[in-house]
């Protein structure tokens, strides 16, 4: 599932995500820098160690709370590209969840709307990440960071 | 009257009811918060949870009326990201 | 030129970079998240369109210079993995001159580093840009941003 | 007695000497900001810009003493990134 608005391009899949290629749809003309965020899957959380995980979204609705987010972003940072692709399904360790990025004319707006958008992403957008383990698994509810 | 809405699951939420999916009959001029409790009424475990629910796409509070065919969905706090 | 330095990379290079490939260097099992800085040759400065740029480098002390950041940067914030490319000699619009990469364990200090990194960067490292346009060229003295 | 070192110019310095390494030669116990004042004498454009200076690939404000064969950077506020 993806959209695009403007000059920003958002999607889910279950596919592995090209962090480059996510990065370099938005390099505006008027802009110098872009700032990406790559969540990825860690190997150990509080010392416990994760196999792989799982994501589930509310695909349509995801969809839109993540548009809902870029076009708050242009609203509150002078930004002028939003890229963001959220994978879902099994991930293995080390794989890329998320890819967040934000082309601006000055890199300081960049580092801020990257910093609030995925910040607002785990806070709001309706996805959610089962752990496995060797002896169990468990769905996180709330950002644990 | 009768009416009936669609509730959707998700991650520990589906577990829980076994299903991702269910339909729900409920009286004409239901709020979001009566089909939510019939809900939990029918599968308590649910209530362990810190819950959130949206209707038609949209986070909602529970106070708006629900109409044939609306879609609740209730779910953990989420954890994507 | 490279170097390699704990979980961290440095290099200075001539050919395309790969956003990707250079994020993707660091992903360390304690960590969940890089920040990722891309810089790209901009069309338009103040109105004036660049044809293309060309990058020289002092690149013994460049890479000693880069690395001195890094280390200083390890000092400063709670991060684990720095990777850090900068291209050098001519760059058509819109390719990446300087991709930063950090990784840490929380994703807030990933951001503070990296910003620090392209900050300190501009500021140091003895790396000169030079703008062609269709009727002249000038070597950039100092950050312009 | 005189030491010989090397200079190095880069980007707008190297346009403007034509060169981007000069060998100097200086009296013994030169001071690299000796040296530095000697090339621009030699090359007084360079005074319209500002200019940084390192001492064998360090920034330098000039109070060292050099010795043979030292390498000594003269170029303009950097601009990479």
């Amino acid at each position: 599932m993806e959209k695009t608005f403007g000059k920003n391009y958002i999607a889910l899949t279950t596919s592995p995500i090209d962090l480059g290629k996510i990065a370099r749809r938005i390099t505006p003309e008027n802009c110098g820098a872009i700032v990406t965020l790559d969540g990825f899957v860690r190997r150990f959380t509080n010392g416990r160690e994760t196999l792989y995980l799982v994501y589930e979204a509310y695909e349509s609705m995801a969809i839109k709370e993540i548009e809902r987010l870029v076009r708050q972003a242009h609203e509150k940072f002078f930004i002028e590209a939003v890229s963001i692709v959220h994978r879902l399904g099994k991930l293995e360790i080390g794989e890329t969840s998320v890819v967040i990025s934000v082309a601006a004319p000055h890199r300081k707006a960049a580092f801020e709307a990257c910093e609030w958008l995925i910040k607002e992403l785990k806070r709001t957008v309706p996805i959610w990440k089962k752990e496995v383990y060797e002896d169990g698994e468990v769905w996180i509810e709330g950002d644990r960071q | 009257m009768i009416m009936q809405i669609k509730v959707l699951f998700f991650g520990a939420t589906a577990d829980i009811v076994g299903s991702r999916e269910l339909v729900l009959s409920l009286p004409e001029n239901s709020k979001a918060i009566d089909a939510f409790q019939k809900v939990i009424k029918e599968f308590p475990s649910l209530e362990k949870h810190k819950l959130l629910f949206a209707v038609n796409e949209e986070y909602s509070k529970g106070e708006e009326l629900l109409k044939e065919g609306d879609e609740l969905a209730i779910f953990t706090a989420v954890s994507g990201g």
